[in-house]
């Protein structure tokens, strides 16, 4: 047993078969790697905590949960279906299942964070990923779909001392490959919306003093853009493969899906990034045209990696994977936990090493925040429905579009701030002040627009 | 020849640099020569130092390390080289008390720091040390660990 | 030079005359106690940080810097004089000279605060120093002040081998003799108001999880009341003597001089305590009358003590004493900063102790959490002038008073909060979340208040 220890810490990589860069299934991966796959495997698994965990039921709904959401997302596909999120597991299922896929066309880029495509951007870009990246974000979901089935995964066959590989069809949820090198096992980002995106940031000049290797390279000669494989830092990649999917996006039919982090990542630089872009028939940035009251409005989705950048912990260094997939112990050897989840479910290892106190007092001093931030989230929530009912009294009353523009403009800078904070998904952990902040800000653009609408209906043009 | 360096170096180096930080006098007041052992004593025989040896004491590797176990290379010439070093830093800095405090570790001995976590934990964290995919290598131990030698700071 | 180093490491307390209870004067203290005394007589330094420090003219108005506080104080003395804090040394200075005192009458209580009083308090209440502060507050300022001056301070004097006591009248700023028992120095708190007040927090049920003597008092009989000096720790003594001073009170003609901490140190929390309170005459708490609507409306002043309280630093225990006394060594002897200062001006000591990262790095941070309360705090100063104008508009309208009683209660909880952080002097520091949260709600409230004004407007009673 002692010997066999020892064995293990000499041999740290035995590789049993070797895995490709088109192995999308992890079952293969985990003949070498078996800890991290048996982690990985328990991703499946229902869990619970007061603000998050992973209910394992796919019913859960958010909107029934806080119904003013309905309202928020009126004539948006959000409307219709969101959910708690889930383990990494289900990211496929969840996917195919919602309603929002089911019962509204929805592009193909959908994959992009919810499958392990990108060895079917390579096949349909001829080798080029970016081009197929494009190729495959044009199809609508389901030819996608079928495509990334198509291109399954390249399985190795051991027969005696021989490997080869066979392409099994189907479609995986993310994997071993998306976040490793094949060949060294090295952390590696592969997903061209944030490959895009973090060069964007770059080139901008918003500071971020949190990746020291962006601040490095604005400092060089500029010449090649910024590439997180080559420039970043190990402790920056374990943050960088997150980022390839927990980001606020635009994922739809008018462009093609990327990350608006060229102004930077607070919510009102993303917000500048948007009302500076264009769509090709000139038309300026939106998601869906609200359908109580007409605004062009913005939907935010999941900015952890946006959000945790404000906070004190990037700021200090730490990554995603140092409290979402904390080492363990297992016999001789210390690896990445890969039952990557709420932290608050492993506080000894998430948190413990570096915050020597009891678990309780961890547990209580995460409950402070969170409630903090829903308890203002309900506030800024109400100022929201009060927005949206002046705004249509307003409109029965019979004001103008023009006299409305005021009330429409500032509903689009209150629902882009109060979603920011109620789509990202640690309650106001990752960035607590930052939070709070933009909730603040969301409530007064909310009554502001409640004001102007007031005024729009007190002298309707109509009348 | 290589052999009577490795020698002769540290014999003459350590005083020398205590020496030359402390003058005489304070060589042998402040116990300088303690400072070629291993006892931890040595270090805490500095006042400056006190805050670090309690912490010690009550630190988890209070039993299995002494100071030099972590803040001194683990090969000869490095150990001595390195306690010249700092021998003659800390007697300049504690003579002319012009040093930052608190005090903070340097670039220089914070690599020593790392080499000696996995002079004794290279097999454990193997794997994590093993894909490093920058000039970094292994994560740094300090990032999660910086209780292990003082007990938790703040 | 190690010699002597050795030497002090040895004896720290060596006396060389006897100070009293009535020892007022800190020059005497002194002799005994060179360092800490070196120390307090910095605090007449001017300093400068960004949003702090003490820049050494009595007249940096804050009313200048930020005029939306003179509409928010219309009608209160505040509105004549709001200055920037300074060092402990001019605290008695700059209560004589401000208008609010020259200008207005006010109550013996000031002193409580701004002078070393206590040895007044017990020879006005003939031993009994709460009489004596009952006693004291009742009078005129200027009445009270010259009782202070007649107290005066029992100085020691030296001759030959033998001492005695020499009373020399005139008044001092808070002096050793406030904080620290003159035969034994322990720490100690003085002040009427804080016993007082932290006994009715102890026997109220808001959780305080930083005050884990507090926490324990309640566990037990209950049969005395929660007596600082004798249940608190040694760590939470070194805030409890800056908590004599650094918070929210009732300083006014209509009651004795009390901290509202009945019912919790929130905002919410202590804004409830006040409007539980009935002054003598049965009418409910309020400061003064708001000159332009008429609300009856709250002051907040300098709630250090209740901001620092909802921070993380407290919740981890790190006391006021850590950041604004920090130990420095003195050859081989650690002593207390008694230059009480901003700690940005000794992060090396304030912070790095704890905070092993770089002295620009720490500035940075704090920079980070200052600059986010500004800018919301300027948010909620617009949205409160907004409701302001609002109001008075209203009222020029011919709303009536049943009309506006909505807009005025609203507008008394949301000036309530935006002074809450304004009068705070952290920028927010001591908890930034919790600092957010309050302005989140301030402008949820002005801005309501503006609405309930307009809607009040539009059909006024006296049309
Ligand atoms: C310092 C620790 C820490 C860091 C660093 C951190 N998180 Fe979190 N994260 C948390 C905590 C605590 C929660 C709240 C969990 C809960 O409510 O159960 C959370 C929640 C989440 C959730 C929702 C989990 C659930 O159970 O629903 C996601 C997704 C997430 N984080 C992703 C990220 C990403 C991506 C990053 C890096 C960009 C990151 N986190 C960085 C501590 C951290
Ligand atoms: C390829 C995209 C992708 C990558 C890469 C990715 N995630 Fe996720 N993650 C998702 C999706 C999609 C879900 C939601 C799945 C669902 O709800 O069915 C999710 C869910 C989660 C959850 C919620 C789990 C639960 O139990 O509720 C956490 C926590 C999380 N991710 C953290 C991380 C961290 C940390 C990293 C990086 C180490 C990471 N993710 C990398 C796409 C990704
Ligand atoms: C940039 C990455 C990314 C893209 C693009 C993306 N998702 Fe997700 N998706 C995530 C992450 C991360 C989560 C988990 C966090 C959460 O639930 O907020 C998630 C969660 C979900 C969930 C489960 C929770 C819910 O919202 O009900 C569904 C369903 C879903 N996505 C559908 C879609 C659809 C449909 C599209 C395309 C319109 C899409 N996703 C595009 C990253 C992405
Ligand atoms: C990102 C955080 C992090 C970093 C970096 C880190 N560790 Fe750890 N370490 C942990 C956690 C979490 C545990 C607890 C594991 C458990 O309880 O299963 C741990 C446990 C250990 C243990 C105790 C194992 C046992 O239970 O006996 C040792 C020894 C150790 N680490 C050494 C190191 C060394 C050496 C390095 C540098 C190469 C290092 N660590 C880097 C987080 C970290
Ligand atoms: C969502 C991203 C992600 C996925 C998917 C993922 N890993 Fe990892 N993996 C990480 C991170 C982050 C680390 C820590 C790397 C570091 O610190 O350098 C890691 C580390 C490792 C290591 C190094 C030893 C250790 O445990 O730290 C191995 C081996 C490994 N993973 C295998 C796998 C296998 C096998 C799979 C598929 C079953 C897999 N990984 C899937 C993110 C991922
Ligand atoms: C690798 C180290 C590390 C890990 C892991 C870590 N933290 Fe922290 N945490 C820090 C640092 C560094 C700070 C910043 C303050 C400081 O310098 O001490 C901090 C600050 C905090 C704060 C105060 C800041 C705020 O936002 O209010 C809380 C609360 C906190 N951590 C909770 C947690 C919890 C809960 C977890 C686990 C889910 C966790 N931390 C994991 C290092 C860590
Ligand atoms: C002559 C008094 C003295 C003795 C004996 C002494 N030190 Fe120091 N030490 C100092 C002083 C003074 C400093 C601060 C120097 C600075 O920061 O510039 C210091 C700094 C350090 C540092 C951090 C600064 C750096 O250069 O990285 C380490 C680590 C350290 N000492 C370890 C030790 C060890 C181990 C011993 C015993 C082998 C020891 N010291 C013996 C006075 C002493
Ligand atoms: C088990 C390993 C270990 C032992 C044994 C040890 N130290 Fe350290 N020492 C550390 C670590 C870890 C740090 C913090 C490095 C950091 O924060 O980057 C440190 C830091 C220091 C510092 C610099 C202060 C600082 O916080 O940066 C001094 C001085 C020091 N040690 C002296 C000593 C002395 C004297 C002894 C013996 C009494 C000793 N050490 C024993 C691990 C150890
Ligand atoms: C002289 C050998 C030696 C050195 C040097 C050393 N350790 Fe250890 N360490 C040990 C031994 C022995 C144990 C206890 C036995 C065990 O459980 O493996 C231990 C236990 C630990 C533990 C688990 C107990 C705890 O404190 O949480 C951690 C973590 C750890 N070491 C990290 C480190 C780090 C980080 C460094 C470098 C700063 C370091 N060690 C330097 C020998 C050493
Ligand atoms: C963790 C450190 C820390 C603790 C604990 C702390 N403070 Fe502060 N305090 C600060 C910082 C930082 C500032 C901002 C200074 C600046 O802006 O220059 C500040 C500002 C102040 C100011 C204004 C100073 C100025 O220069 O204008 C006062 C007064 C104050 N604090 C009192 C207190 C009191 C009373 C307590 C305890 C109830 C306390 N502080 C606890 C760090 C702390
Ligand atoms: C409970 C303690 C307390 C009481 C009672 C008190 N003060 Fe103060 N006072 C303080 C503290 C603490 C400061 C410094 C913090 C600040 O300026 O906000 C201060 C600052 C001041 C200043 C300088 C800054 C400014 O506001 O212009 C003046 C003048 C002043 N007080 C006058 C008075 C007057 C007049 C009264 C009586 C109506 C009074 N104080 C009652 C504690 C008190
Ligand atoms: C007896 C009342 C009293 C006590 C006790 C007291 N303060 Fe003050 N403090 C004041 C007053 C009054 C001022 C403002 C003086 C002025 O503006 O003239 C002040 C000013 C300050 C300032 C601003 C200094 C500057 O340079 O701008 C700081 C910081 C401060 N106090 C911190 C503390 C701390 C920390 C403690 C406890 C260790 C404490 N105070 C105890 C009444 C007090
Ligand atoms: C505003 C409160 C306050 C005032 C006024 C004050 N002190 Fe202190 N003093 C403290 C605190 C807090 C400590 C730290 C005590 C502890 O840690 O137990 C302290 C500690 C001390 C100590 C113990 C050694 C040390 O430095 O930690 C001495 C001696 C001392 N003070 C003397 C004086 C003298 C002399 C004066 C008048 C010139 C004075 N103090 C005024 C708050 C005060
Ligand atoms: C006695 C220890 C101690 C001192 C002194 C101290 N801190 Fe902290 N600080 C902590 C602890 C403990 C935390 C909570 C997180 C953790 O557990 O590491 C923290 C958290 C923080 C945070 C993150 C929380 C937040 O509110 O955003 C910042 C920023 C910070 N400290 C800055 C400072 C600055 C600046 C100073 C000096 C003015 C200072 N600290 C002094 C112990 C201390
Ligand atoms: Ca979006
Ligand atoms: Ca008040």
């Amino acid at each position: 047993n002692v010997a066999e220890r020892k064995r293990e810490a000499r041999d740290p990589y035995l590789r049993l078969v070797n895995v490709s860069e088109a192995t999308t299934d992890s079952k293969p991966w985990g003949i070498n790697w078996p800890r991290q796959f048996d982690g990985y495997l328990r991703t499946v698994d229902a869990t619970h905590t007061q603000y998050g965990g992973s209910d394992g039921s796919p019913t859960a709904s958010r909107l029934e949960k806080d119904p003013w959401l309905k309202r928020l997302f009126a004539g948006y596909a959000f409307a219709l279906d969101f959910r708690e999120r889930r383990g990494h597991a289900h990211m496929l299922d969840d996917q195919e299942q919602t309603r929002r896929v089911t019962e509204r066309p929805q592009p193909g880029s959908c994959l992009h964070c919810h499958a392990s495509v990108i060895p079917t951007y390579r096949r349909l870009g001829d080798g080029d990923v970016m081009a197929g990246f494009v190729a495959l974000g044009k199809l609508p979901y389901w030819d996608a779909h079928a495509e990334v089935v198509a291109t399954g995964s390249e399985n190795p066959i051991v027969e005696g001392h021989t490997q080869r590989f066979e392409t099994v069809p189907g479609a995986h949820p993310v994997g071993c490959v998306d976040c490793h090198d094949a060949a060294t096992m090295e952390l590696r980002v592969t997903r061209p919306g944030f490959i895009t995106g973090i060069a964007a940031l770059a080139s901008g000049d918003a500071p971020v003093p949190h990746l020291p290797s962006v601040e490095r390279w604005r400092e060089g000669d500029r010449k090649k853009p910024y590439d997180a494989n080559v420039d970043a830092s190990r402790q920056e990649m374990r943050s960088y493969v997150c980022g390839q999917c927990h980001v606020e996006y635009y994922c739809g039919p008018k462009a093609t899906l990327f990350f608006p982090w060229r102004n930077g990542l607070r919510a009102e630089q993303i917000e500048s990034t948007y009302d500076e872009f264009r769509f090709d028939d000139g038309h300026r940035f939106y998601d869906w045209q609200h359908a109580e009251t007409g605004a062009e409005v913005l939907k935010a989705q999941h900015p952890e990696f946006e959000t945790w950048s404000q906070g004190i912990h990037a700021r200090a260094g730490v990554a995603c994977a140092d409290c979402h997939m904390p080492y363990q112990r297992e016999g001789a050897m210390k690896v990445s936990d890969h039952w990557v989840r709420s932290p608050m479910l492993n506080i000894a290892r998430a948190c413990q090493t570096c915050h020597h106190v009891p678990e309780a007092e961890l547990q209580a001093r995460v409950a402070v925040i969170q409630d903090r931030t829903h308890a203002l989230m309900a506030t800024s929530a109400v100022a929201a429905v009060d927005m949206l009912d002046a705004i249509v009294a307003a409109k029965a009353a019979g004001a103008s579009e023009a006299q409305l523009a005021e009330a429409l403009a500032l509903q689009r800078k209150a629902q882009w701030r109060l979603d920011f904070v109620n789509a990202e998904n640690s309650m106001g952990f990752h960035a607590p002040q930052e939070s709070a902040r933009v909730l603040g800000e969301s409530i007064d653009y909310a009554r502001r627009a409640q004001i102007a609408a007031i005024a729009a209906a007190a002298k309707p043009a109509t009348k | 020849m290589v052999r009577t360096t490795t020698r002769s170096w540290p014999v003459l180096a350590i005083p020398l640099g205590m020496a030359l930080g402390l003058g005489l006098f304070a060589f042998r007041y402040a116990e300088g020569t303690s400072y070629l052992g291993n006892a931890p004593e040595a270090c805490a025989n500095c006042h400056i130092m006190n805050e670090q040896y309690d912490g010690w004491v009550k630190g988890s590797h209070h039993a299995v390390a002494t100071c030099n176990d972590c803040h001194t290379p683990h090969d000869f010439v490095g150990k001595y080289m390195t306690k010249a070093l700092n021998g003659f830093h800390h007697s300049k800095a504690f003579t002319l008390q012009d040093f930052q405090e608190p005090i903070q570790i340097k670039a220089r001995n914070a690599a020593i720091l790392q080499q000696s976590c996995l002079h004794c934990h290279g097999d454990l964290v193997a794997e994590l040390a093993a894909h490093g995919n920058t000039a970094e290598g292994a994560p740094k131990c300090v990032h999660c660990h910086s209780g292990v030698g003082h007990g938790p700071t703040r």
